[in-house]
């Protein structure tokens, strides 16, 4: 054995450490880019990070990261707008 | 300043030998007996002879606990309990042994209470034999400065990464004056070298997650690297302990057993601890008496010495093994482990055990050659 | 200056990465990302067992984009502090967490953090709580709210909930903060104000759980916003400068029960309250009434 | 090998006495030990300590149970010593102005010193305690010349520091001047 | 009706024994002389790690006429639950007492103390507290006063102290309340009343130590009352049927800062406090100011 | 109510022995993979089905402890944890042993962290095997429900006066359901005996102080009879092992270790747990290739089955022996333990030892017969 | 001896469906296991269970690894299923109206039953999750014959309890009547 | 073995379970018996039960036990009338 250092339990911050999340999914959000007013509280409550926040200078909407999103609703149901809701997730 | 010779307890030589390699933090919580080990650093400390910082944890576990967190920020650190101290700390002794910390822990051997004494017996340490921790047991106060400071060279180096645990007997060592040499602080802390290329350090611009769920396959590779380390670890025990001689000109055995008297004993005397040391003054006594005897302090518990038991089981006619610690609903721990190593190695000198001292029983040399004479 | 949305979005580094192995609507996730996002260039944090231990991810790699070490239950602040003084001492900055659940924190971690508390080691702690061992399955722990229903009082909790806020203060920690993942703003404010103070912080985060509190994930932010409507959590803060409480801006008027929501509405989105009865409900208002009048010592 | 069996009183320094005893015996060349019996002290109970001397390392780490000599820092406390164990030719030392009746008769070697009075002429006293630890080892020295008062002195000065050594190495010279040897 | 010290000379049964091996003038043997001596005939006594465990005396038998357990440091209210529980179940009456060092509780069991508060475990903690940890030598406890040399403090305490009495009625304990061993009456009165009470009872005693005071021992008694008389240990109860705090009679009058004392009329008769700098009086005053700026939210 | 069949998870046996046992006290504190046993249990209490005191603690170390402090008081207890649990209430684990309390505590073995992994090794009950603790390890659900019910019978008599320890895989067993014979809730009271005259029993009227300072003679009495009494449990385990093989038809081995296939075989297989259970599949396998192989169960690890390792070794050839468990810086905890009794006793049937299935590394049968063939 | 693997999404009752399964295979005189998938298992994500069935006690403590039959329970985890792991003459069982392409020409026996829509037919529906694990076992009990219907009935009689018990049943039973079994 | 009770660290109270502590006295308690007003507070302050306590109406002054008495002096400090004095042990 000539290994030097000792092996130790340790793991370095990637993207997707517990995998494609987005596969968890049973209902996704939708946006509706006209009801949208970019105020990005959604963006705010997402605990996945899986909304690309909207810029209201660009007058970009917000965008839904769906290999993340893991679905839980909750942005549809904060958003003050309305502007979200879920879908069913089809096989 | 230079060396000095020094009238010390056993506890202030740990204090004395700590100060020289220069923790960077200490963190320790008070029990009988090794109270004045901290009290000593504490003063130091707060005196501002020790640059170090000193953490007056609220128990045990937290003493390890916080230990334990400064050695992943790259620090030296050291703390030393005993007996109740180190159960109460007994999930941290596992969790620094498998996170392979170099954390240096001093422990004052005192038997496991209820009934309640504070006197010396090997149960409290021994209890933490499986931790990945490694072991060594001292014989008096000179080797107790002497094995602290080695501890250091050992723990902190790449390839052991290991824990370790200078032990010493409670009272019997710990608070009993004798001469002791002091080497100089600087040449000790050269011997030791910094700390400054840690074996682990915590850096916010490099982040990475410690001790996360690990996968059975991971788990087995970090437990195998353990178990190799320990194997690792007598060849480095003996070599520091062979620079140290080579340095300070003091020397124990070969570093994982000492040796007294010649080969071709009918019977050698294994123990462990001070009961070992005294052995030796009832090796003398029989052998003035004509019989041949000799005897052999185990000084590393952890790694065990398997090569070394082997060598001493061939070279002589009968082992009589002395235990101050046992396993209830089996047997004392040295007898096993050296039972254990001679039957993997079919080796046929005659093992006996016995068990001796337990609760702080005092066992003078009369009393081993008495036990050795009725098992010659 | 109070922290914006727009502060939020500029923060240089998140803490917390897309793809971690938190449930969906998971407060303690979000909590985490945005408490620990407001300092994540120099956090380190300590997590004893719980949720976030397991959420981090686990084999490829872990989802914190901070230096993070998980540790014994039993000791998130005595580690913390070990770090901290070792930094200290190596001349290194960083703003050391610890990070832990109700449980490890008002359970079996309280020993380790009055100890630090005592100490006044400069730490922060922040217990987000789920009000129950979440990790473990969703058994009561010392913060669970009278009348919930969990895996170890499946007919209804009935001991007081502890409100380790309260213990803070009377431990003389530096700073005490209570916050919710319903008000994201004041929660990174409350962490910034933390860490300016010396000494012991300790902030406690009412972080929805909609397994254990068996609500809709999309409900984690409203049944949080509930609790502090109701006057369930009261947001609040304390330094023992000045020994005084202050209600926090989002939730202020509450401390005039006048208006209050019933706390049924809060109950009632959550599966962990179904079948309390009367006398529960009762004893959860005359609990809640408890922890006011104890808060109402330290308001001006 | 020579033993000690030293008597005194919780809270009276009889551990460190017994420190520098062993200090003093290193000076002298000697390997040495001090044993304080192990167990919880109370200020007023008796206590014992041990000291071993010896020309070749020490490696007993027992009490002692058979002492050469035994040395009483209080003169109370002279008849709990049990005197068949100590050693038939050794010296019973006592900080006492005479020979205490309870040895009368002993035919042992007694060396006895007023200890008491030179620690408190001194004034060593703490919280009530008139400290007589080290001054009984000016009688020691005397009595058993296994130790020079010198070495005695050295060993006070690097225990107790330059502030309160004086006195005390004052007040072991006093005693070792002091002590007279008998048989009782 | 208040004790007299007729009542107490009355009392059938002591639970303290001559010969015990407590040092002279033990302020925490004087204590347990009567607190537990009051309730002599149906109390348990559960002992961790401490003076006491020492001071009942070995070998030959103990000075303790009541049952006594001792137990491992980090846990006597558990124990204390679990006996009574036991009891309870057996259909036995018992008072079951934690009595514990301020090591004991303030430190390392703290949570166990907390954990059976928290459950209202039926059981009555005493805490002595010496302000140290005397069985070890005097080591420096959460509950040591700022400037007190401790064998692990030399050169003076520098941390805040803890009062666990505060954290205590944070944690909403059924009765909680501060004694003296210079108050006897006072004191049996409050143990009394702990036991009338349901649930978890907390008392906290000043049991002065001249070992680790460095306090000549015929000034235990006054050392004592000097604590109370300089406001640097308020006498009183609280229970969280009111939530309020009362003083006690005998210490009522210094809650005006006027009645009280100068503290160094305390300090200068213990050893401990020997070599004082001002910084650290002041520090000390300040300290106990907090504690009287924290007690006066609960007074009336 | 009588006997039932049902569809098991080892934790709901081990909760369905202790309602049928009927304790006094019980406290527990949450771990995975235990948390099933004691939600059961609360919830039998709670609801009323249960008449005994739940204790909801704050951590291991209370449980253990108010555990104890109510067999003190004279109550049949229960508690029951697992790895981070047990080391952290490893103080009272060793209390309860030195105090000869007859309490039952259930440990769903699972490994030790650092890396974290809640799945089985026999690390966490193997770190007291030192305690004073009778340790007995099942194979499959049945057992875990029987051994349970048999832990107080045996912890409970006089004569034996020590703690039980009955160990189950985690996972493995206790997430696992399989088919369990739940015996008549009223016979297996009777078989248990109820609990009127306790081992001991504070008394108000009748004082007494437990645990306080002792004197070392006093001292190595208490260890003394300890060891005796683990001496003397080997005997009882087995009459209870057959007296309840007598009431309820089901037996495991003779109480100590359970054989499987001929004696005389060219090499024996020892090993502990569900992998041991696994190990006989890998004998029919090899037996049916036509080679002689055997297999041991050890059921007790304490007391260890001394005199039946013993009379296995002489009537086998060869003893491969598999441990799911290590000490760092030796070897496994069985492979020692055998070799030391065989040496012990001048037996030279060859020992090889294997440690296997750390971390929750699944060991199939398939790999255990490869082993074997490797080592024929 | 026969081995199932079961994959389901976290939150949709797999491992109670698997242990339902054990106990009706102990009805039918078999010895058998449910074994679930050691780890944290959260909402929606891929949880594997392992059920074993065999005329003599079982012995084996380890997941499954080559599976005899595998069953879906959700067919949008159809594509985890390594179909290679799965022995050649066992049957995949899927919760699906159709052979999933996934599966086509895979020339293996496929046993398909819409349970998603008999069991929100029947209100078998949680905190928006439609539970079809029970609905799957009519599937099993179908398509492999092991274990006859009633077993499977009774056993989530005692399981579930005579409240939720009855919507079960009656959904298992159409799943077993609607499963077709084909080759793929 | 036959011993059938488990061996235990038990113990029984008595008096004297450290033994005659009045031997580490130094200084014993002296009461002057026309100073003494009965009034027991001397009494209730040893904690060394070492006071057996005045009685008024039998006109009986308090007596010290001096087998345990340890000579602390409290009673001397606390009794309000200087009723005791502490006198230095003689050998
Ligand atoms: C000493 C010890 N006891 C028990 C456990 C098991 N355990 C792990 S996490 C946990 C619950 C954590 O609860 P909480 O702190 O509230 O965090 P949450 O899981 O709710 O996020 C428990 C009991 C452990 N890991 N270590
Ligand atoms: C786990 C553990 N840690 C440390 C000790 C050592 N110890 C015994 S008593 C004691 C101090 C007790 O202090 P306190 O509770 O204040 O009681 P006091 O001695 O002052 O009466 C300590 C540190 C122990 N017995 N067990
Ligand atoms: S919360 Fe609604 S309005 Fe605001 S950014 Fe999101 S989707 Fe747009
Ligand atoms: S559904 Fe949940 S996870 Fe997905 S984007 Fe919305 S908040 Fe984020
Ligand atoms: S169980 Fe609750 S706290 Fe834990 S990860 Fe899931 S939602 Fe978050
Ligand atoms: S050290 Fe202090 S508390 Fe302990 S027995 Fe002596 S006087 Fe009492
Ligand atoms: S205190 Fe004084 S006056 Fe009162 S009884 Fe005692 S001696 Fe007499
Ligand atoms: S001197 Fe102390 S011990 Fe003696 S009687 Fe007076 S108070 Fe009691
Ligand atoms: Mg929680
Ligand atoms: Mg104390």
């Amino acid at each position: 054995m000539t290994e030097k250092e000792p092996s130790m339990p340790i793991l370095y911050p990637i993207e997707g450490a517990a995998g494609l999340t987005g596969d968890w999914r049973t209902q996704r959000p939708i946006v509706d880019p006209e009801k949208c007013k970019m105020c990005n509280i959604c963006w705010q409550y997402c605990p996945d990070l899986a909304i690309t926040a909207a810029n209201k200078d660009e007058n970009k909407v917000i965008v839904f990261d769906y290999t993340y999103c893991k679905g839980c609703g909750i942005c549809a149901s904060e958003c003050p707008f309305g502007a979200i809701h879920m879908e069913k997730e089809v096989d | 300043m230079a060396e000095e010779v020094v009238m010390l307890t056993g506890n202030h030589s740990v204090s004395e030998a700590v100060k020289r390699v220069k923790p960077d933090v200490i963190a320790a919580y008070p029990i009988t007996p090794q109270t004045a080990i901290i009290e000593y650093l504490s003063k130091l400390v707060d005196s501002g002879e020790m640059d170090s910082h000193f953490i007056r944890v609220e128990s045990e576990h937290s003493a390890l606990a916080a230990v334990a967190g400064a050695s992943w920020a790259g620090a030296r650190t050291f703390t030393a309990t005993s007996s109740q101290g180190l159960l109460y700390m007994g999930e941290w002794v596992f969790w620094t042994g498998y996170a392979r910390l170099p954390v240096v822990m001093a422990v004052v051997n005192r038997c496991l209470a209820p009934g309640w004494s504070i006197w010396v017996d090997l149960q409290d340490s021994m209890a933490f034999r499986d931790a990945g921790w490694i072991q060594i047991y001292n014989k008096n106060n000179q080797e107790v400065f002497d094995t602290t400071i080695q501890s250091y060279k050992i723990a902190e180096s790449k390839d052991i990464a290991l824990p370790v645990m200078p032990c010493l007997d409670g009272f019997v060592l710990s608070h009993t004056s004798s001469k002791v040499i002091l080497s100089d602080p600087e040449e000790v802390y050269n011997f030791v070298g910094d700390y400054s290329d840690p074996i682990i350090e915590i850096d916010t611009g490099k982040p990475f997650a410690y001790g996360s769920i690990v996968m059975p396959d991971k788990y087995n590779k970090d437990r195998k690297d353990l178990m190799e380390a320990m194997e690792r670890a007598k060849a480095k025990i003996k070599a520091v302990n062979k620079e140290f001689s080579e340095t300070f000109g003091r020397t124990y055995g070969n570093g994982l057993i000492e040796k007294y008297g010649d080969d071709d004993a009918d019977l050698t005397i294994v123990g462990i601890g001070t009961m070992a040391d005294e052995t030796q003054q009832a090796i003398d006594m029989l052998t003035s008496e004509g019989l041949k005897v000799n005897s052999v302090r185990v000084r590393t518990f952890r790694p065990f010495p398997t090569e070394d038991i082997i060598d001493i089981a061939k070279k002589n006619h009968k082992l009589l093994v002395i235990d101050r610690s046992v396993s209830f609903g089996h047997e004392g721990h040295l007898q096993m482990e050296i039972e254990s190593v001679l039957k993997r190695n079919s080796i046929d000198t005659p093992v006996i055990g016995k068990v001796m001292g337990l609760g702080g029983e005092d066992v003078p040399y009369t009393r081993i050659a008495k036990v050795a004479k009725e098992n010659l | 200056m109070p922290t914006t949305l727009k502060d939020l979005m500029n923060n240089p580094k998140e803490a917390l990465l897309k793809g971690h192995f938190a449930c969906a609507g998971c407060g303690s996730a979000l909590a985490f990302r945005h408490a620990i996002g407001a300092i994540a260039d120099k956090a380190v944090v300590v997590i004893p067992a719980c949720c976030t231990s397991v959420y981090q991810g686990f084999g490829r790699g872990v989802a914190f984009d901070v230096p993070t070490i998980n540790v014994a239950f039993a000791s998130s602040d005595a580690v913390a502090a070990g770090i901290k003084h070792a930094m200290e001492k190596k001349g290194k900055e960083a703003h050391v967490v610890a990070w832990a659940g109700d449980g490890g924190t008002a359970d079996i971690g309280i020993a380790t953090l009055i100890g630090a508390c005592d100490r006044q080691d400069n730490i922060l702690h922040i217990m987000y709580s789920n009000n129950v061992y979440s990790n473990t399955g969703g058994q009561r722990s010392g913060d669970t709210p009278i009348g919930a229903r969990t895996t170890t009082t499946p007919f209804g909790n009935k001991a007081q909930r502890k409100m380790v806020p309260f213990i803070m203060m009377a431990n003389n920690a530096s700073y005490v903060a209570t916050a919710s993942v319903a008000y994201i703003p004041d929660l990174v404010d409350k962490v910034k104000k933390a860490i300016s103070y010396d000494g012991f912080k300790f902030i406690e985060i009412d972080a929805s759980c909609p397994v254990a509190w068996k609500s809709d994930s999309a409900d984690s932010i409203k049944v949080a916003r509930l609790a502090v409507e109701t006057g369930v959590w009261p947001l609040f803060e304390w330094d023992n400068k000045s020994n005084k409480a202050v209600l926090s801006k989002r939730g202020s008027k509450f401390r005039n029960k006048e208006n209050r929501k019933p706390i049924e509405e809060w109950l009632n989105i959550q599966g962990r309250f179904k079948g309390m009865s009367d006398e529960e409900i009762k004893n959860l208002y005359a609990d809640v009434d408890r922890q006011w009048t104890f808060l109402e010592k330290f308001l001006e | 090998m020579i033993e000690l069996l030293q008597i005194s009183r919780g809270g009276s320094g009889g551990v460190t006495g017994a420190k520098i005893l062993a200090e003093a015996a290193m000076y002298e060349g000697l390997d040495s030990q001090a044993i304080p019996k192990y167990g919880a002290e109370r200020r007023g109970a008796k206590v014992e300590a041990y000291v071993r001397f010896d020309t070749s390392p020490i490696r007993i780490h027992s009490p002692v149970y058979n002492p050469t000599h035994a040395m009483v820092l209080d003169s109370s406390l002279i008849k709990s010593l049990e005197i068949d164990k100590v050693s038939k030719d050794g010296i019973i030392m006592i900080n006492s102005s005479h020979i205490p009746d309870f040895l009368k008769g002993t035919n042992r070697k007694v060396a006895y010193v007023d200890a008491t009075s030179i620690s408190k002429e001194l004034g060593l006293v703490v919280s009530g305690f008139t400290l007589t630890n080290v001054t009984m080892l000016g009688c020691f020295a005397k009595a058993t010349g296994i130790i020079k008062i010198e070495n005695i002195e050295k060993a006070i000065e690097k225990t107790l520091g330059a502030k309160i050594a004086p006195k005390n190495i004052e007040a072991a010279r006093r005693a070792y001047e002091k002590t007279k040897v008998e048989i009782a």
